[in-house]
This record gives C-alpha cells, structure tokens and sequence, in this order.
C-alpha cells in the first residue's frame, strides 16, 4: 500500500502543509515588519534572512522526514507509534515550562503548572503504555 | 546557559524523536527506539528548565511528579483491549495542556518574549488563538471519542437535525472571533474563542460513529501536531517545528491508511452518519436462508484433521478477550502438527495494529503474524480460515457488489479456504452494518458463542 | 539489503556527519565570536540564535532526507542517480555567479566565469544524460 | 529580489531537489523527477542572477552558453557503455569549479560577504581551503578515474614502494598547510594547498583497480556533497546545504551499497591494490582439467528446447556492446515460446545500475530485468542459465571457499539452472581474479567468443 499511495499521500500532506506555509509566510511577513528596526546580522551571508524563512525550511524538511520515517512503520506497530506520536506532542510542555517558570505565582503560572501536569501524565503515561506494547513483541523462540 | 548550546540541545532532542519513531520500523529495534523518545524528551526538558527564565523549580517539579505518577499508574493498570480509549484520553490532556499554554501565553507574553499584555504582535496573536482554538476542539473531542471507544457514549452516529448548518455556524465564528480579538486585544474575544471551540469539538465529534473513532483519534493527533509547528514558529523554536511536523505526518498518514483500508474518503469519514443507524436497521438478517451451525467439538475435529490453519481475528475477539485462549487453541493444533499462522487486515479491531498488540500480549511471536498482502495468496492452500470476531474484513460483497457502501475495501479472501469457521455471537453484522454473505456458503460453518468462551471449549476438546 | 544493512549505513553516514558537525560547531563558535557586536534579533524567541546553529539543523534533517530519498532508489536507476546527483551537484553555480557577478572584469571575476562554464556543462550534461537514459527504460507492451 | 524571497525561492530549489531524487523511486515516475531537477536549477540559477550584486549578464550568459553547448553535445552524443567514464568526466569538472570558486572567494572575499583580502574569518578560511582541497583532489581522482575507465590508463593496480608513507605525508602536509594559510592569509600557502591537493587527488586514485573506479567516482561524488555543505555553512545558503547533504548521502550509500555487493570494506578499496596484479598472475587456469566447449549452434539448440532461460549479463556484454544482439535473441526464443528474464547482480558491470541502463537501451522492457533478491530462487527451476561476459557475479567460491578474496560476496545461482551456458572470449578470471570453478562443472557449456558475435550466430542458429 506504502509504495502506490505515495502520490495520493503526498497530495494530501503537500495541501496540509501548504496551509500551514501560508500562515508561516503570513506571520514572515509580520515578523518582518517588526525587524525593520534590526540591523543586518552577523552572518557572512550578507543578505538578511527571515527567522521565519528559515523556521519554514526546518518545516518543510522535518515534514519529508516525517513522511518518510512513519511510512517505514510496520503496520504491527501501528498501536505502539499512535502511543509514542501521543507521547512525543507532549513536547509542548517545554511552553508549559516557560509559562510556570516565573518565581512568583500568579495566574499564568498556575495554568503553566497545570499544563505541566497535563503533559507529565502524557508523557509519562504515553511511553510507559508503548514500552509495554513493545515488551510483548516477541519472535519465535 | 547560552542560546547557541539550548538550540543545539533542543536540534539533539529532534534527532532524538526521529529516530524513536525510525525505531517503530520493526519489532526489534522499536524499544530501542522507544529509549530514545525517553531521552529526547529528557534533554527537552532539561535544556528547558535550565533557560534563565525558568527558576520555579519546586512548584514544576511538584507538577512533574503529580503528572508522572498519574500516568504511571494508568500506564501499568491498563488492560491492551482498552488502547484505544487510552490514546484517545491521553489525547485529550495534550489539548487540554495546549489551551493552558496559550491562555498563559495570552496573560503573560512577556515570559515568551512576544511583547507585552495587551499589546501582542498580530502573528503571534493568531498562532496563539489557534493554539487554543485546536488545542480545546481535540480536548473536548477526544472527550467523545474517548466516551464512545470506552461505551460511556453510543457509539450509533448521533446525528441531529440541522447539523451540518450548526457546526458550520460555530466554525464562521470561531474564525470571526480570532478576527475580533486580534484587532481588540480583549480577553473577552479570547475566552469566547474557547468556550465556542469547546462546544464545536464536541459537536463535531458526536455524529461520527464509533468504530470511525481511530480515524477521529488520528486526525486530532496530526493537528494538535501542525498546531505545536505554529507554537515553535512563534517561539522560534525548531524543536517543537521538528516535533510537531513528526506528529502531523504520523497522524496524517496513520488516517489515510485508515481511510483506505475501509475505502472511504477522509470527508465521509468526518462528515459522520455511518455505520451504527444502518447496521440496527440491517440487523437480523438471513431469514429463510439456511446455514449450517457447529459445536466446539466440531471444529476441534476440522482443525485437528487440517494441515494448515489462518486465523483472522477481529474487533470480537478483542471485545471478549479471547486472544489468551486462541494462543493456547493455536499451541495445541501446532502441537498436533498443524500450521498456525494469523492474518490482519489494516482495520481488523478498533485501532491500527490493535490485533497485533492483543495477539503479541498473549505471546503469540510476531513472525507468525502476517499483514494482508502477506497472507491473502495463501488463503488457497489452506484448509482451514478460522475467523473469530472479525466479519467486514472478510465480506466478499466488497469485492462484488458494487452498490454495498464497503465496496472496493480490500478484504482478507477467507472464502478460498477448504473451510471457513465463523466465530460470533448471532448472525448480527459488522460495523458496517452489511450481511455477510458468506455465512450462507457451502463451506461455512457458524459457531455461534462468545469469542473467549468457543476458543476454551475448542481447546478442551482438543485435549481429548 | 536496504532493509538488514540500515544500522551499518547509519554508523557511515553518522561518522561522515559527525565530522562534519564538529566543523560546523567550531564554525559556529569562530561565527559567535564575530557576532558579538550585532544586537539580539527581532525574533520574539528573545534568546538570541546563532545561525550556525539553524544551518546545522538544516544540515541533520536534510541528511535524514537523503539517507530515506536515496534508499527508495530503485536498484536498477542507480546509474541515472549518478548522473542526476552530478548535475544537481552543480548547484555550486550559484558561488560562481556570485564571482562572476560583479560588473568589472578582474582576477576572481575570471575564476568565477571559468567555474561558470564548468559547472553549465555539468548541468546540461548531468540532466541530459539522465534524460537519455530515463527515456529509455519501458515498460512491457 | 529582498533576502526573504530569495530565500524562499531557494527552499523550493531544494525541495525540487529532494523531489529529483525521489522520483527515481520507481522507473514511472523518474522521467518527472529529472523535470523537477531541471526546474530546481532553473529556480537556483534564476535567483542567484536577481540577487543586486550580480551584475555581469553577457559574461555570465556567454559562460552559461558555452558550458551549455558543450555538456549537450557530449550528452547527446556519448555511448551508453561510455557512462562510467562520462560521470567521471563530469565528476572532475564539479571539482575544477569548487577550486575555482574558492580561488574567487580568497581573492575577492567581499563579494561574498566574508571580510577583506588578506583579512578573512577563520571559520571562512577554513571552509575555503578545505572546498580548495576537496575540489582538487575531486578533479584529479576523477580524471584518473576516468583514463582507467576509459582505458587511457592501465586498469591494473599501479602499486609503487612507499606509497602509503607518501600519501600519508602530503597529507599531513596538506593540512599543515591550511593551518598556515589561515594564520598567516598568504597567497602562497593558498597556491601550495591547490598544488598539494592536485597531487594527492592523483596519487591516491592511481593505486586502486579499475573496477573499483565506480567506488572511487562515488565516494568522491559523496565528498564534493559534504564539502557544498561546508560552503553553504559559509554563506549561509541553505539550498547548498540542503543539496549537499543529498549529494553526499547519496554517493556515501552507493560506496556502501558497491562495497556490500563486493563484500569488502570501504578501506580494503581506498587502500589500493587489489584485483589486476592478481588476475594477471593466476591468468590461464584450469590448465589439466577438461571444459566442455560448444559452438552457437549447440547453445540454440538447447535454449530453443528449454522453457525458461535466465540470461545474466555482466562486464563482458557492455565491453562487446552486445545488448542489442542479446535483445535479439530473447525476443526470439520468446517468439518460440521460450520465458525469458534478466537476472542482474548489483555490481554487475563497471557502475551501479550499468546493466539495466543498457539493456533498457536495446528495449529490454524494464519489468523483465530482476534483482538477485528477486530472480536468486527461480534458478533451480530454470532450463538454462546464459551468462554472458560476466564471471565474478556467479562464481561460487564466494559461499564456499573462505580463503577466496571475494567469499561473502552475494552471488547468482547460475549453477541451480538444468545448464549454465558461459559465453566469454576465454578461460581467463574476472575482475577479482579468481578462477571460477563453474566452467569444469558436468552441467557447464562454454561458449568461447567475442559475446555480440556470439548473440549474432546464436540468433542466426535460431532462425533455421
Ligand atoms: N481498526 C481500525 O483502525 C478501524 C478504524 C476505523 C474503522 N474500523 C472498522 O471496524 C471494522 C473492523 O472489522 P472487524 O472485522 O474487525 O469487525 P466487525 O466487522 O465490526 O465485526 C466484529 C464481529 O465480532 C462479533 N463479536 C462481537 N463481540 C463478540 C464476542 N464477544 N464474541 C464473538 N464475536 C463477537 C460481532 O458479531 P456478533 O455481534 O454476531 O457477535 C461482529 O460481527 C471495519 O468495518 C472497519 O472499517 C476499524
Ligand atoms: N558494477 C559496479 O558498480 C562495480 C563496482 C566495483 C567493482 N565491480 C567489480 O566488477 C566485477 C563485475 O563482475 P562481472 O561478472 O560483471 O564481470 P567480471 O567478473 O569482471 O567478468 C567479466 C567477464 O567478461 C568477459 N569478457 C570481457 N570482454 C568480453 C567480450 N568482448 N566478449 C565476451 N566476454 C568478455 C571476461 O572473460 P574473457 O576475458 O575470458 O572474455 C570476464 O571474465 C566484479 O568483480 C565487481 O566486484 C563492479
């Protein structure tokens, strides 16, 4: 199946992306506006380049290897890779940390903890269910 | 630390998530893999709490405890048959954990350096309401889904009059509120956007029926994933891009191949309204037509005269939790001489790969399992297909009858078998709800019982 | 062999990488040194990101890439992967346009010409020659 | 053209690149993977003419005409069986380049962005003389490269005393060199790297046989990749990086792939010497043992009356260009009724691929042309296994005899055919030169000639 989809897959990866790419563009854009004030950076390269730009290369690469890395999953492993993908989005705790970082309390930081929690039972949770998974699979002996 | 050393940290991090997830490309090296998701969230983390900004470290790490022991605890307790339900929860609590990241970010920018409360740049004002507006539809939706996989909920398609035109609405607003707020800044726009998600995630998810809820599930998990993209944009932060693109594919891919394995397009899926209503109308089925019924013995006799046996499990099986006694009926014909192998089709069950998890759990070893593409040749030479708790997957009209709404799913050719032993409850049909026609064939017998029950009686009588 | 060797083919690429990444780090450093005067970026991140660092990000996910395009390769269009990859190699062009470009004539302008017309005739030739033999591999009537 | 959009132009380049690549995924959709190299090229040309400092149009369009000229005419002209020594050819040309851009670089580095002549960064020197050395030892390994492919030079090993010490010093000296260079921004130490580099290129490549010529291409190929990865670090362009780590992942996995299919190591083909020197000493065997030899006629009999013939090209048939006469003869014994299919080794030939190239060249349709993983287990049921001008690739000393230079090497079960049917031009050994012990077996028949003239007479045979 991997192999004939290939284009349909793409297609409907290509147009999710590209949703994605025009908001990327869209906040380029702003962000640009806001860099006016900027001087030329340090970089030999001379001409300056868009943080957003670059966020949009690391996008689109990381977006092929993503293709490609999940298309080689064995189907028998599918339960284990929705477990370990859950897992890994907790990967949002890091704004989480940010937001609970303040030394003092107040609101934000309180969602902060929260979302520290939330993402702790994730992460947690969500590697320990696929260690399991994966300690059942076993070969013939 | 300094910006160079977290940024080439959180570039280890990705390296890291990539390869748990090249990990999953076979069975040996997938724990492997797995270690390596544990370590890149380790260095995440640790690179995060190392930044200067962050210096609570009591309140965080008191947060990391409460969370990991919660989840530790659901992780060891629960049972394989329940997967599905525990992604969809655990779901639930990453949208959930992304509203609270956007709401602090709302409150306080500063702490992410996008300006300050009430003056918040445009972009990151709307990367910020999307956040939240995904992060509370896959929260409240996950909800459901969650609801209906565990039976808390019907899992019939609860369709309502003037659906479509309501979500539709809710959707016209939603977009028209973020509009609002970016221009006003106020926090009355930012709350609305929340309750308004909430209620759309909910109603967005409830037509949809029960068995479409891994595809629900999936498609959730791939835009909470293109969500965490746009937070890293904001952030400028290539880890989270990296991640979140990771997450996007998977799901993405995870639910075309869903879609395909049952022929329908993603939009019939999400539109909701299948399977469920049809299936009750459909029910009991047959009729006048005859069909030839057998005992346990009976098929403990077929399958200890045959020389090779395919079993193909379905969602049944794992509802009963009959994989423990169909391993042991499986040891007992190898035992006797018979060839055992089992085929799974891309949908069997309720989750991608759940018969795999349920059928490794009862240490059945994983080269005796084979995909459809594998097996489905081999259904000619074999003597015996003996299919417990699966039904569509093996309906032939998908193949023949143009007009059944399964038509063009591919499906495991069990019928080319010598014989085809039918393990179910009633002559009910399947998720979607269309008679199987196969019941009525010459070379079918129906052994009608509980999945769980019929395998131990088999194998009682195997031992005679 | 794709498939049993992929372990083996890592630890190459890895070791190749490596070193590379080792070079790229020092580049880094030296890079930072001299960035020293230029003020903290317009990006909203707030702490300030060495571009060294993004290239080097860029570098690991575009290997990633490679290592999954380059294994899908089918056997027998190996040699047109040959060509190809010379001709896109080519891309070095554009720091001979770059040496080219300035409008009078000197030394490093002539180098830059010369790099010019080498690197065409790969172009043209690679992608030719590709062409060629692509064209005629068929299918059975 | 601001920095922004050339950026994003230059990400789309890449992307096409990666495309490019992709596309030769499958022989269906390579054709469009070479459209979207030529347009990523366009697309990286056209924005690097918009960038405000590139001003020169006529010099750069006449350099783009003249180079243009040229590669379409060899390009259009060349022999297929010419390919190895063409992509050696180009090779060295990609390296001249990046000697010269590093020339213009040190001399002009404003023009880059990079500081003032004599008062460049580190980091830049670094990458420039090393894109120096890289590329020079790229030109010279590639055009000895191409004179032993080509036959300008002796394929034989050119082994000569102290030559490693030798290789090792100018080595050390090279990088003495560039240590100086960065310290001192001499002109002189910048010409003596060149020079040194040129030497080495020369020096390194002489040693190694013939046949490892396509090793030598690849790995060199996968060196100019990492070093445009360098450069790209330098100016910051991401497509250069993007490229080169294509480039140089793709000339890494072909060394690999060559070395696999040899089962040697990387090092035992760089170091040299091997193959040539040995064939030439153990040149003539068999001597006592007899060989049953047959003429054209004898080997159209036997495949007329056979129902499946395995043909298994190899050097031979690319040295006599006898794909064409070959197709001939397939076509027909399938008009008689006879299967025909191609058996091919992965390092059949003198490059990878080699083979299937050529026999795509005499419209062999490519679904008939198999793989070793793919056609190894049909042999035994094959009538006739027709080998033709190839040797080492079926030789079974390589799974039976661990004192051979080329056991573990995977080969061809020629030998499980009902008769295996040798066509060369002698009794002497391949590339590796080793004897092949298949010639003296009761099931061998050796047709000795010159392989097109073979396929000639076989094919006139055929006709009576
Ligand atoms: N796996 C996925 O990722 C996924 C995703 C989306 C949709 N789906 C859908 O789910 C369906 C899966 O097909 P399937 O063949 O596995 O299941 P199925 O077609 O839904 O059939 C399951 C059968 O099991 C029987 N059963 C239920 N409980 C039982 C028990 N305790 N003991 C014995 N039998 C029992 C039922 O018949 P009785 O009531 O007569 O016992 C039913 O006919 C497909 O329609 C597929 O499209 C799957
Ligand atoms: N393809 C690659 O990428 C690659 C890379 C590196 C190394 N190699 C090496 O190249 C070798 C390839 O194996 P191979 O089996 O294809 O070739 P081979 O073992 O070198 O044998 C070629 C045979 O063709 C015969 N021959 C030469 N000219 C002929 C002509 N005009 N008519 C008929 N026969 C002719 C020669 O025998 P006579 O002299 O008796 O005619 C020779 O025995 C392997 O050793 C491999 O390791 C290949």
């Amino acid at each position: 199946m991997a192999e004939n989809s290939l284009t349909d897959q793409l297609r409907a990866l290509a147009e999710q992306a590209q949703a994605l790419a025009a908001k990327a563009t869209e906040a380029a854009a702003s962000a640009g506006q806001q860099a006016v004030a900027a001087v030329p950076s340090a970089g030999h390269g001379g001409s300056q380049i868009d943080p957003a730009v670059v966020g949009l290369t690391v996008f689109v690469l990381a977006c092929f290897v993503g293709y490609y890395v999940v298309w080689r999953v064995t189907p028998a492993l599918h339960s284990p890779l929705m477990a370990v993908t859950n897992a890994i989005s907790s990967v949002i705790i890091v704004g989480a940390l940010i937001a609970a970082g303040p030394a003092q309390m107040d609101f934000s930081s309180i969602m902060g903890f929260f979302a520290v929690i939330l993402a702790s039972v994730n992460i947690f949770g969500g590697f320990l269910v696929t260690q399991r998974m994966l300690s059942m699979f076993r070969k013939k002996k | 630390m300094s910006g160079t050393i977290s940024a080439l940290l959180y570039l280890v991090s990705s390296v890291c998530f990539i390869m748990a997830l090249r990990g999953l490309s076979s069975p040996e090296t997938a724990r492997q893999g797995n270690m390596f998701g544990i370590v890149g969230m380790v260095i995440a983390i640790g690179t995060t709490l190392a930044l200067p900004s962050v210096l609570s470290y009591e309140t965080i790490i008191l947060g990391i405890v409460i969370g990991g022991a919660i989840g530790t605890v659901i992780a060891r307790r629960i049972q394989m048959t329940a997967l599905p339900q525990l992604v969809a929860a655990f779901h639930s609590l990453v949208g959930l954990a992304a509203c609270f990241v956007a709401i602090a970010a709302f409150f306080k920018p500063e702490a992410y350096g996008i300006g300050q409360p009430g003056a918040i740049g445009a972009a990151s004002l709307i990367e910020m309401s999307l956040g939240l507006a995904i992060g509370a539809i896959t929260f409240t939706g996950s909800i459901i889904a969650f609801g209906k996989l565990q039976g808390l909920v019907t899992g019939r398609p609860l369709v309502f009059p003037m659906q479509h035109p309501l979500n539709a609405a809710l959707g016209i607003a939603l977009v028209a509120l973020i509009g609002w707020m970016i221009v006003d800044q106020s926090s009355t726009g930012f709350w609305l956007i929340f309750v308004v998600a909430l209620a759309l995630g909910f109603l967005l998810i409830l037509p949809i029926g029960g068995a479409d809820m891994p595809v629900v599930v999936s498609m959730l998990n791939s835009y909470s994933g293109w969500a965490a993209c746009g937070i890293g944009f904001t952030l400028e932060n290539s880890l989270l891009i990296v991640t979140g693109a990771l997450v996007g594919s998977s799901g993405a891919i995870l639910s075309y191949i869903m879609c395909k394995g049952m022929n329908r397009s993603f939009f019939n899926v999400i539109l909701g309204g299948f399977g469920g209503e049809t299936a009750a109308a459909a029910g009991g089925p047959g009729g006048d037509r005859s069909v030839k019924s057998g005992s346990a013995d009976d098929a403990a006799f077929i399958m200890d005269n045959a020389s090779s046996v395919i079993i193909v499990p379905g969602y049944g099986m794992a509802v009963a939790q009959a994989q423990h006694a169909l391993r042991e009926m499986g040891d007992m014909l190898k035992k006797n001489g018979v060839s055992v192998r089992y085929a799974i089709h891309p949908v069997a069950g309720r989750m991608p790969g759940h018969m795999n998890v349920l059928l490794a759990e009862a240490n059945v070893p994983y080269d005796e399992v084979l995909e459809l593409d594998e097996i489905n040749r081999d259904f000619p030479q074999a003597d015996v297909a003996f299919v417990i708790g699966a039904n569509d997957v093996t309906n032939p009209a998908a193949k023949t009858d143009p007009t059944s709404p399964i038509y063009g799913m591919p499906i495991l050719d069990v019928e080319r078998a010598k014989t085809v032993l039918f393990v179910k409850r009633s002559m009910a049909s399947g998720y979607a709800g269309v008679d199987n026609e196969l019941f009525f064939r010459d070379n079918t017998m129906m052994l009608f019982g509980d999945a769980k029950k019929m395998c131990e009686e088999i194998v009682k009588a195997l031992e005679h």
